[in-house]
């Protein structure tokens, strides 16, 4: 028969997640997060099996295209942690979401959880530094003196949150800062979690494009590195969770949304520094100053605008 | 060779035969071996008629890549910096190997060859623990030896000289086979003689030794810039902070974008398809007149003065491939995260826990053993047959047929993982996204090695076998499984070993034709060095070169170095 | 039990295609009797392995037939070809071709195997050969194991533990060296001796051939030149092509007479008369004499047309070069007892030449040097 | 210009330590006056070629020394080793050893080139040197595209262009057939009478020592079992091992008697008597008797030790072999011509062997079969 969201109320949707089975969740999320809601999940629905697989936003993004493309139904139900904003959207104005209709839903403003497309985690830009070398954070003004040429970790521009990040850089802090972090020969890397593990190791003295999730990571090994929030302020770029409408599990797919949106949830999403939830009073989630954090409003970065950014910055860096 | 043309009556005034009786199995056989032929242009030609498709959208596409042209002239750089070390470095290995004491010839020929059993990816992850500038444990090193004040440096791994660097010392092995297997296949005498007539050792080498095996020169040389030209890896990983492209890695980017964009890949490919055809037709000419270098007689070891020091060379090279990246994966796979120091006190086996725990992880490397045993017994299979075949037909269909699978050799990984990727994948048969893809792509990059293994273990074996056998009475399927068969078995071992190697190692092609669901070892590993944790990563990379170790030592115990003769 | 041989205007061509065939065997006509020893004399390259390896069925030739006993092999205008697992053979080789990876009982027992011999009797039968080659105790060895002369024995009891009616021999010596040759070649004609069968054998070597031969073959360029006991071909080669490759010397002449039943030809080396008087030869015709190294003895002659160029010490007979001058290609090879020279070096000779062992041909004289000028093969190729 | 080569006291060890070390050489005399030419003779793996590679200098002796006229070449004791370059030898390899990369005359004037000879005289030395050996036509092609017999002459031409005192060769005809072996080997002897050199050559062939040498010296395992022209030391071999290796046969017996001048021995093929006299051999004990092939006669006799086994027709001779019964290994192979044989297969028969030509030795045999069990290496291998 037809998949499709059970009728009946929030109950039908469960007994019907259940009879489902099962549900596929790609996150891009580290590893240990991942295994740490699913078995929160798990436990609580017994019935379901949560099939996780890390994938980072962009190969998300190549995948489903693929797949959608080619008009095969996707094989995820549930995204967890996709900051690609505007190819969200995209999906959504096609109907690919379902609206988060469970009971957690309730506690929620709407803005976050517009389009299906639920704000999972809040996550600012962080400085990391290492604390062997650095007494404390380096402001952005430090990151130029000479004793940090070659010693900035840098992500590189390819996902979207990261050229608003730079773009921001740029209208913040003028385009010659850039042009002088560019000078300062920066290390460039795929994934936060690689520049923080180069902080941590020394082999860098810091990353103003830091994850908090990745230092305290590395925090809990004992290694020597520690984030701030620049006092010049960051962005903050949200990872979703959605749950697909036309997947194999479209209930299960719910039922995980809404055990993401529930306080548990958040918690473990948000654990330990990991990042900012919209729910107030998580225990352990990132709390940022009033004030120190913006979030990126996508509507000012639409594709010509991402691409012209991504032009600047290769020409800076690539 | 006999017809099996039956015996037939005397009367010679019968009905014809029935059809089924006159279709030779002879014709059957080439018409197979056309299918071969077919089955490996296929992708080739697919890849020329996508990169003539939209040719102007895929020049666009290109045109727009901001450092388009740099990365072509560092492609060219990069060869030729590889190129000259390897060359040099192999072509004095050789030598150095060539001029020692009779009983340590072999166990330095196979101390040589062992840098090619190194993962080409762990390699590379490998060497950024050794040589990163601050914390690289090599640096550190250094600047605790030599008391260097500095906290970076001396090296940078995320260099230029650092890419041909890693790159070139594992070419060097490639060029040290060619070389001296054809030191060892030369005359002795040949240098004995000039020496006697009045030249000194050293011109000798220069007069005598290097221009007689002029001909295996050539063809390393060739096969350098080859891999040269193709060379994916390190720039891959270590590129983007080196700001160093490649026209491969600009072809990677182009297929992985989103959406990818396969044409403009492919249009990219062509130069390299165009260059890696013109080396090949340069050292077919250059070839040409090979008989004027074939030696009367192999006396080879016997009579050289050897020289005992030369083992020096040969172990610091090895030393220097293997034991860096080696030890500093262990030393990280160990440790809680990476640092510059060396902690015992915090070690542990956390991270192969942790590696084992994650199911991609694990699923990467049974996918990985499924993918790589079910082309290795393919490979086998195929290649047996395809020695058979172009050992013993004359045909002109045969001859096409050793032409044609020689041809992978000359192309970049990337290129045919391409080629794979638009013909099987996303061709007729859609095989996108299944091992299967893997599997083919796999044997179409190998299965030379195997099939030149196999023709080397084919035509040791000389006919009087077959001969003997078939006069005695067995027949000609008999004769295969009883005699040929038998007698292979250490050629088809050594061929399955090789490729094994060969193909679980692979990494241009497999990032080409992987999907967020089907990741092979090399894939994993790249994605962990990149997004990963870099303890696990090591642990991963210690994995991946543990298999290597088992499969080189298995190699290499069967029959000598010799099964690496290629 | 052994079966006659029966070849006719057999041919063989390498190559398929016509323009580039390599026509190795040319017409060649040979019939070896029931139990005869036939050996097929000639230099590398006539074609004697081509036409052993179309008896055994390894070939197909392209024209004539092969008939052992009854039973057709070959024939190609009725396109009769036996595979060659069908006709019941025995063959040698000159590499041996004992099969590495079996034992020299399993390389020995192959053959009645294939002919699914019940087991017990293979044991016996095998051990009764090895015991008739002398090699019980080599049974459980590999033949790497073994030296050349007990190789070249196991492939022996391999060959004959099927009893062949025919057995083909393509060198089988040639891979030993000179003392054990000997030895191997009186073993083999003591076997042939012991146990019935017909043998062909190929070689280039002559001692070989006399040694062996009931009835001698000559080949050249793929055909036979001459056929007959060895005895018989040796003192009255028919050509000057099978006495130059039987060791003799030849140079030229022309014919100036008759005495009696005596040719006499004057010759580049004097006057010699002979006893032979080949066909269509008469007065006035240019000719070449032949003769063996140790037929023709030397005297002093300051008139003599040759000189004595080196003579030297050779162990059992001296060996003496006669030449028309000093610096002369054509040299004459003299093998003589020290005590029938008396000789220096220098001295001018005249040749004394009984004329029983005086050979006249038509024609002129084929010389070493002319037959030089093949490239020699390679043994390597890359 | 030619001068004497002197070897005293030549040892050599393969393999450096000295557990594992293989003695190829073991405390070798030679002396070669000026302008001779010394044949080392002797079976493989004797050490002659070890010997002539130490003369060379491409390979240090572990004792010894060598000296060439007045030059000290090698001095274990006084440290002095020349290293090849500076030796100024010719050399002839038994591969030939021409460089694949250059033409024949490159080839040629090669040593030329490294002595810095001018080049005009390069050009017309190599000119003079290719006319001698007949190659001049060839000047400009690679080895690859030369017969056998033309590379062996190029290979001489280089090495005689020089003018070196000393010409070294190792077994340089053994690659060739056996009819143009016999033509470059007379080549050599005339060349060796034009050009003063003196020659260190080395062979295991027999006919090659006695054509070439004027001294010759028979090696065994790494020993000079004896010294002299080819003659003496073929009519009065020093041991059983010369004369065996020389083709001799060699059977039981002991010494039963003198009679005068003769020594008789009661041999197994019967009572012999012989003129040779060897030191410390009295009555009573036991001995060798030796003699050549062409040396033994055979008589009729019903009584006689021996049977012959097979008489064969070998060419120029009749090839007999007698035994002491038909089945036993030892085995008396003789060669006679056949007017002079009268017996046949199956007869018992005495031997006559003049005592001049019956070699008497203290010992016992060896046997062709004693010598055979050495494995022969394969040339192919699983
Ligand atoms: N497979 C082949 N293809 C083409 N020509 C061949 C082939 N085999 C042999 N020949 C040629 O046929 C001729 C006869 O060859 P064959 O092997 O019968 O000579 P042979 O008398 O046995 O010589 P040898 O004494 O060297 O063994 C030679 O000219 C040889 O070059
Ligand atoms: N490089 C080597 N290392 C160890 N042993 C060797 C070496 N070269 C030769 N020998 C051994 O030394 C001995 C003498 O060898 P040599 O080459 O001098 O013999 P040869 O008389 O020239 O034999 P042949 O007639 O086969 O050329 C042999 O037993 C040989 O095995
Ligand atoms: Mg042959
Ligand atoms: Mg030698």
């Amino acid at each position: 028969s037809q998949p499709g969201v059970a009728a009946n109320g929030w109950d039908g949707i469960v007994a019907a997640a259940e009879k489902e089975g099962s549900v596929t969740v790609w996150s891009s999320s580290d590893q240990k997060l991942i295994n740490k809601i699913t078995s929160a999940f798990e436990s609580k629905y017994r019935k379901i099996k949560v099939n996780s697989l890390k994938m980072d936003s962009t190969t998300q993004q190549t995948t489903l295209d693929q797949q959608l493309g080619a008009n095969r139904p996707p094989s995820v139900d549930t995204i967890l942690g996709n900051s690609n904003y505007a190819w969200l959207q995209g999906l959504a104005q096609k109907g690919h979401f379902e609206k988060p209709q469970g009971p957690n839903n309730a506690g929620w403003d709407a803005k976050y959880t517009a389009d299906g497309m639920v704000a999972a985690t809040i996550n600012p830009f962080v400085m990391m530094y290492n604390t062997n070398k650095l007494k404390s954070a380096p402001t952005y003004a430090d990151l130029l003196k000479p004793e940090f040429k070659g010693k900035i970790g840098l992500n590189n521009a390819d996902p979207a949150a990261l050229k608003a990040f730079y773009d921001n850089w740029r209208t913040q802090l003028g385009e010659d800062y850039v042009k002088q972090i560019a000078g300062q020969n920066p290390q460039i890397q795929s994934a936060s979690a690689v520049v923080a593990q180069n902080v941590a190791s020394g082999q860098l003295l810091a990353g103003p494009t830091g994850n908090a999730a990745s230092v305290e990571l590395l925090r809990a090994q004992g290694a020597p590195i520690d984030f701030a929030i620049p006092d010049e302020g960051t962005m903050a770029y949200v990872l979703y969770a959605t749950a697909f409408a036309r997947s194999a599990h479209p209930n299960a797919a719910l039922v995980f949304l809404d055990f993401v949106q529930s306080p548990e949830g958040q918690g473990i999403l948000n654990t330990n520094n990991s990042g900012v939830s919209v729910l107030p009073d998580v225990e352990g989630a990132l709390r940022v100053p009033d004030g120190k954090m913006t979030l990126i409003d996508w509507d000012k970065y639409p594709t010509d605008k991402l691409q012209s950014i991504d032009a600047w910055w290769k020409g800076l860096f690539g | 060779m006999t017809t099996d043309a039956p015996a037939a009556r005397l009367d010679t005034s019968r009905a014809p035969r029935p059809l089924w009786r006159r279709v030779k199995p002879k014709s059957l056989v080439h018409l197979l071996g056309i299918v071969m032929i077919a089955g490996l242009v296929y992708p080739l030609v697919m890849l020329l008629v996508r990169a003539s498709g939209d040719v102007r959208a895929s020049w666009d596409a290109i045109t727009a890549i901001p450092d388009l042209w740099p990365s072509l002239l560092n492609t060219v750089w990069l060869a030729l910096g590889c190129v000259i070390v390897a060359v040099i470095l192999g072509v004095l290995l050789a030598m150095c190997v060539a001029n020692l004491p009779r009983r340590w010839y072999n166990t330095a020929q196979l101390l040589c060859t062992l840098p090619l059993f190194m993962p080409p990816i762990a390699a590379v992850s490998g060497w950024v623990f050794v040589a990163s500038s601050a914390v690289g444990y090599g640096n550190v090193l250094l600047r605790t030896l030599l008391g260097i004040e500095s906290d970076s440096g001396p090296f940078n791994v995320y260099s230029l000289p650092w890419i041909v660097f890693i790159t070139a010392l594992y070419l060097v092995s490639y060029v040290f086979l060619f070389v001296s297997t054809a030191l060892r296949e030369s005359d002795a005498t040949l240098e004995l003689s000039a020496r006697v007539f009045g030249s000194s050792w050293f011109m000798t080498q220069i007069r005598v030794v290097l221009p007689s095996i002029r001909p295996a020169l050539y063809y390393s040389i060739g096969i350098a810039l080859l891999l040269g030209l193709g060379q994916f890896t390190a720039p891959l990983l270590l590129g983007a902070t080196a700001r160093v492209d490649v026209i491969t890695t600009e072809m990677y980017r182009l297929t992985s974008a989103s959406p990818p964009n396969y044409d403009a890949a492919t249009l990219l490919s062509v130069p390299l398809l165009a260059v890696a055809m013109i080396i090949v037709a340069v050292q077919r000419r250059s070839l040409g007149n090979l008989r004027r270098y074939t030696s009367v007689s192999r006396g080879a070891m016997r009579a050289r003065t050897p020289r005992r020091w030369l083992i020096v060379p040969p172990i610091v090279y090895v030393v220097l491939a293997i034991v860096p990246p080696t030890a500093s994966l262990i030393l990280v796979s160990l440790s809680p995260y990476w640092t510059g120091s060396v902690d015992f006190s915090n070690m542990s086996l956390r991270s192969y826990q942790e590696v084992l725990a994650t199911p991609q992880y694990v699923d990467s490397i049974t996918t990985t053993l499924e993918i790589v045993l079910l082309s290795v017994i393919g490979g086998i299979v195929l290649s047996t047959a395809v020695a058979l075949y172009i050992t013993r037909s004359r045909s002109f269909v045969a001859r096409l047929l050793e032409f044609t699978i020689n041809l992978p050799i000359a192309m970049p990984g990337i290129v045919i993982g391409l080629g794979i990727l638009i013909s099987y994948g996303l061709g007729f048969l859609d095989l996108y996204g299944s091992q299967t893809v893997f599997v083919i792509a796999y044997i179409y990059l190998y299965m030379i090695f195997g099939t030149r293994m196999i023709v080397s273990g084919l035509t040791r074996l000389p006919d009087s076998y077959d001969h003997a056998a078939r006069v005695a009475g067995a027949g000609a399927v008999s004769t295969f499984l009883r005699i040929k068969l038998p007698l292979l078995r250490n050629s088809m071992t050594s061929a399955g070993m090789l490729m094994l190697v060969l193909m679980s190692h692979e990494f241009a092609a497999s990032m080409i034709l992987r999907t967020s669901f089907l990741q092979v070892l090399s894939t994993k590993l790249f994605d962990a060095f990149n997004y990963g944790i870099y303890p696990d990563v090591a642990a991963l990379a210690v994995i991946m070169v543990a298999i290597s170790a088992i499969c080189a030592v298995v190699i290499l115990s069967t029959r000598g170095g010799r099964n690496l003769e290629i | 039990m052994s079966l006659p041989v029966r070849i006719h205007q057999l041919e063989v061509a390498y190559g398929g295609r016509k323009q580039d065939a390599v026509v190795a065997v040319n017409g060649v006509d040979i019939e070896i009797g029931s139990g005869e020893f036939g050996v097929l004399l000639g230099p590398s390259g006539c074609g004697k392995s081509t036409v052993l390896n179309t008896i055994a069925g390894l070939i197909s030739p392209t024209a004539g037939t092969i008939t052992v006993g009854d039973q057709v092999f070959f024939d190609k205008s009725r396109d009769i070809n036996l595979k060659p697992e069908k006709r019941g053979l025995g063959m040698v080789f000159q590499s041996y071709a004992l099969w590495p990876h079996m034992t020299v009982f399993d390389n020995v027992a192959f053959p009645l195997r294939r002919r699914h011999v019940k087991r017990e009797q293979i044991a016996s039968r095998v051990g009764e050969m090895l015991e008739l080659v002398r090699c019980q105790q080599y049974a459980k060895r590999y033949p790497h194991e073994l030296s050349g002369g007990q190789q070249q024995r196991i492939a022996l009891a391999r060959t004959l533990v099927g009893k062949p009616a025919v057995v083909l021999f393509d060198e089988p010596l040639s891979n030993l060296d000179a003392e054990l040759r000997i030895q191997l070649r009186d073993e083999l004609a003591l076997l042939h001796s012991e146990i019935a069968f017909t043998a062909v054998y190929v070689t280039h070597d002559q001692a070989e051939a006399y040694g062996l031969a009931s009835k001698l073959f000559v080949l050249r360029d793929g055909r036979v030149e001459q056929t007959g006991p060895p005895l018989n071909v040796y003192h009255a080669p028919a050509t000057e092509y099978v006495a130059s490759f039987l060791g003799a010397n030849s140079w030229a002449g022309e014919i100036v007479g008759r005495e009696g039943k005596r040719l006499v030809v004057d010759s580049e080396y004097g006057i010699i008369e002979s006893t032979s008087d080949p066909k269509g030869l008469g007065v006035g015709d240019t000719a070449v004499v032949a003769a063996y190294p140790d037929r023709i003895g030397l005297q002093r002659d300051p008139s003599g047309a040759g000189v004595v160029v080196s003579k030297r010490f050779g162990g059992a007979a001296m060996e003496i070069v006669v030449a028309l001058g000093p610096a002369n290609d054509d040299r004459l090879r003299i093998r003589r007892a020290a005590d029938l020279v008396d000789v220096h070096e220098g001295d001018r000779v005249r040749l004394v030449v009984d004329p029983a062992d005086a050979l006249v041909y038509a024609g002129r004289p084929t010389h070493a040097s002319d037959r030089e000028h093949r490239p020699v093969p390679l043994d390597v190729q890359s």
